[in-house]
């Protein structure tokens, strides 16, 4: 019985698939493709790009990724906390802050050891 | 006898798909931000709050020619610039419009040297033609209800 | 620290480098030094450290090209000229430093030594005047061009280099000019 | 060969040589470790057509090579054949954002080779429309360079304003931007009795506009992480590459050629010069707002001299300046010297000279050579903007590309100045 709770996600989800359908794939099949050599090439501001463009990437974009990705999810576990906010009360309260508190404890440490600065 | 002479024009009931496309072009153009010189500080005052192209539902000016369908050329195309200009023509999606926007785009205005394309009509085709050094806004606005006109008239397969 | 009262440029470039010194013209208020292309950068040197001129800031390098069309380049000692145009923030006065150079005998590019070791602003100046006049500007540190796309052939403002002008495009003649006028289609 | 592939081999083997950028750019990029990216013509931030190639580790910029030329119009050159009336007309289209900063440079510098007379009544007028001149410029700098670091309101604000400007120039120009209304001698003709009532209007209405945008950004954290300890320059460094104006007095120097050495009676109006400290963007930033407040306190003074100051609006050496139409009709000589002018125009000695006066962006200044004829010998206009874009990889070292957007904008340029 518990099944029809999830039917309103199951509506949506059909309604994502569809949408996402109809405008990649009909557009795809029916929109005109006249790839020319110039207008395939790599848009830099108007002029040719110099040198290759796939290269090696700086390792400080991968740091910036991971530590977006860690508070990220921090926050995506805060959501469903925030539903039920009133029905936890002090248990859910004291919960929820330890488990930020640890994150926060993270955030000082790599702040003070500068990850965060861009050099 | 067709339908729309028989029921009258009914708006969208009798419309066609091509008047429905254009229609839809016509309705959200989005120009390219491709201010050269003087005539681009004049289109910026037409993007302001008094002349206000948001009207015509054209200010959201795209940076990268992949997303824009209007290149309005405002200023002198100079001889170092044209490839840029064809790069940047060649690089937009179809379908692509250009306004010509200012005497020196339109025919090389007061330069007529060594330096400027003499009208950028010699490097892509030009739609509509705007006059003035630096046009009005009102004479842009001009310009641009005349490439609305323009874009209802075109058939479905110009650009199929 | 006791500030130096102003002294005469001229007398002063005349006293201290007597053999780059050539004439000095008045016009209108402003005074032109003309000095020796060769001892250019001794003078300039000499006129932006010494305690009574101090002239520290370059304000602009213009080149003039004396060629008449009807031949010869009338009462100047040479084809081209360069002026500095130098102004002194302490003292608050201006002063064009002047150069004549000509063109090499078997047509090369004249040459006059760079002062961007004195006023670093003069590197785009002289480029601009290269890139314009022709004129090779040795020290300078980027030989290229500045203003012209990288593969112009000559130099646009010299004064035998044609205007480029196109007849312009009328009524009674549209159809001439549009049989040879390159519209692109696509 | 379908389009995706025609990608994929188009990125990893390139063909074409690094060699001419080879002395120029360290040899980090030459080995790849360092990528080289064109901050083109094409680009939102870069006020105009300038090209700015990059080298780039990551997000800092490890050298900034600027190229320009995108936008020379030879403008020097189309004056060259025409006579000094007409030339006035392509100053116009020079600095576009303040275009009667360089008639007035150019028609100085003939008043000053041929020798003509200005009235005190046509000084006056000129100092109201170069001030009413500047302000404008400065909220077309101050627009965009808000909407670059991503003030959108400011922008609208800084045009909404910028339009009452230019109202007030065609009602006296005839032409919202590009008026030509310095003319060699004076003005081209009397202000429209309406116009000085406007003028007062718009005064006293403008400094509240003003706090509004001090109210939006001088205070804004924002803004002041994005703009402080940005694109430093130390006084004697911009001394030496030959910046001026807000750009210099940002860094401290107390250099404006309205003080320094005073034209068109400039030494009459009080008004102070705001000077920065650090010489950042901020600094710079609050010159120009700074400077914005003291235009007004001039155009005040200015009208309240315009009254009773001596003279027309244009000299009267019927020489130089063609007769009034209505003169025509019962004199013999203005219809000779209304034949010579409008046809052959006046000539000037084969002499040179050389004006500069503070445009908005800085000292610009007017190098006149005559050929003894109608038509100038060589025509030079040393702009403000062709000296801080070649600044502009000073203050950019081992900054970010978004440092690199708020120091293009902090020194105002624009390119139709910088590449004429």
């Amino acid at each position: 019985m518990a099944l029809n709770e999830f039917a309103p996600i199951g509506v949506l989800l059909v309604f994502a698939i569809a949408l996402t359908f109809i405008i990649l794939v009909i557009s795809r099949i029916f929109g005109p493709h006249r790839p020319t050599s110039r207008k395939t090439a790599p848009y830099e501001s108007g002029m040719k790009p110099i040198g290759p463009g796939s290269r090696r990437m700086p390792v400080k974009f991968y740091l910036v990724a991971v530590l977006f990705i860690l508070f990220d999810l921090e926050v995506i576990f805060l959501v469903p906390y925030a539903l039920v906010l009133r029905e936890l009360g002090l248990y859910g309260l004291v919960v929820m802050g330890l488990f930020t508190l640890i994150l926060t404890v993270g955030l000082i440490y790599e702040w003070k050891k500068g990850a965060l600065e861009w050099e | 006898m067709g339908v729309t002479q028989k029921l009258g024009d009914l708006g969208v009931v009798t419309t066609t798909l091509e008047t429905a496309i254009n229609w839809a072009r016509t309705g959200a153009t989005w120009p390219l931000l491709f201010g050269l010189a003087c005539c681009a500080i004049e289109y910026m005052s037409t993007q302001g709050g008094r002349y206000d192209l948001a009207r015509f539902g054209m200010e959201l000016n795209r940076a990268s020619p992949r997303q824009a369908d209007l290149m309005i050329v405002a200023g002198r195309v100079t001889r170092k610039m044209a490839p840029v200009v064809r790069n940047l023509y060649d690089q937009m999606a179809n379908p692509k419009w250009v306004i010509a926007m200012g005497d020196c785009a339109s025919c090389g205005g007061v330069y007529n040297n060594y330096a400027v394309v003499q009208g950028v009509d010699e490097i892509i085709p030009v739609d509509v033609y705007v006059a003035g050094c630096p046009p009005r806004p009102e004479q842009l606005i001009h310009g641009i209800l005349t490439l609305h006109e323009k874009i209802m008239g075109e058939r479905i397969k110009d650009w199929a | 620290m006791q500030i130096k009262p102003a002294i005469n440029p001229v007398e002063a470039v005349k006293a201290a480098l007597p053999s780059a010194f050539i004439t000095v013209v008045e016009f209108a208020g402003e005074t032109t030094l003309v000095v020796e292309a060769a001892q250019l950068v001794a003078v300039s040197l000499y006129l932006r450290n010494t305690a009574g001129l101090i002239y520290n800031f370059l304000s602009d390098i213009s080149a003039v090209d004396y060629y008449e069309p009807t031949g010869g380049i009338g009462d100047r000692p040479a084809r081209f000229g360069v002026s500095y145009h130098i102004y002194s923030m302490l003292y608050n006065n201006r002063l064009r430093v002047k150069v004549y150079v000509d063109e090499g005998d078997d047509g090369s590019k004249p040459v006059v030594p760079s002062v961007v070791s004195v006023w670093p602003a003069a590197n785009w100046l002289e480029r601009e005047a290269s890139d314009m006049m022709g004129i090779v500007f040795e020290g300078n540190p980027d030989q290229r061009r500045l203003l012209m796309p990288d593969d112009w052939q000559g130099h646009p403002h010299r004064r035998d280099y044609p205007l480029g002008y196109e007849t312009v495009q009328f009524s009674f003649n549209v159809e001439e000019i549009m049989k040879h006028k390159p519209v692109a289609k696509e | 060969m379908t389009a995706n592939s025609a990608l994929e081999n188009q990125a990893t083997e390139w063909v074409g040589s690094l060699d001419d950028v080879k002395n120029l750019v360290t040899e980090r990029a030459l080995t790849g470790e360092t990528m080289l990216l064109n901050m083109g013509p094409h680009h939102p931030s870069t006020h105009g057509v300038l090209r700015l190639l990059l080298e780039l580790d990551g997000e800092e910029i490890i050298t900034c090579l600027p190229d320009i030329g995108f936008l020379h119009t030879g403008i020097e050159k189309t004056m060259e054949s025409k006579s000094y009336e007409k030339g006035v007309t392509c100053t116009d289209r020079m600095d576009y954002l303040a275009p009667m900063s360089n008639n007035a440079a150019f028609c100085m510098a003939i008043e000053k080779l041929v020798g003509l007379d200005v009235p005190e009544r046509a000084q006056v007028m000129r100092v109201i429309c170069l001030e009413l001149t500047r302000i404008q410029s400065h909220l077309v700098w101050l627009g965009t360079h808000a909407i670059d670091l991503g003030a959108m309101s400011v922008f609208l604000y800084c045009f909404r304003e910028r339009e009452k400007i230019l109202d007030l120039f065609e009602m006296i120009s005839g032409q919202r931007m590009m008026g030509s209304y310095i003319r060699p001698g004076g003005v081209w003709r009397d202000f429209p009795a309406q116009f000085v009532p406007d003028v007062e209007a718009f005064l006293d209405d403008f400094p509240r506009r003003i706090d509004d945008y001090e109210l939006l950004l001088t205070t804004n954290p924002l803004w002041l992480d994005r703009t402080q300890g940005i694109g430093v320059i130390e006084p004697d460094v911009a001394l030496a590459w030959g910046f001026s104006g807000p750009s210099l007095r940002g860094s401290g120097v107390n250099w404006d050629i309205r003080k320094a050495t005073p034209y068109l009676g400039y030494e009459n109006y009080q008004f102070d010069v705001p000077l920065g400290e650090h010489g950042d963007v901020y600094d710079r930033y609050l010159c120009r707002i700074h400077e914005m407040r003291e235009c007004i306190k001039i155009i005040r003074q200015a009208l309240k001299r315009l009254p009773e100051a001596k003279g027309g609006f244009r000299s009267d050496n019927r020489k130089f300046t063609p007769p009034p139409r209505a003169e025509l009709g019962h004199s013999m000589e203005a219809v000779i010297h209304h034949f010579k002018l409008w046809t052959e125009g006046f000539s000037a000695p084969n002499q040179e000279v050389y004006v500069a006066i503070e445009s908005p962006r800085g000292e610009i200044g007017c190098y006149l050579h005559g050929t003894g004829g109608n038509k100038p010998r060589r025509v030079h206009f040393k702009t403000p903007s062709f000296m801080h874009i070649q600044g502009i990889p000073l203050m950019s070292e081992n900054h970010m590309i978004a440092d690199l957007v708020a120091i293009i904008g902090s020194v105002d340029i624009v390119l139709g100045d910088c590449d004429r």
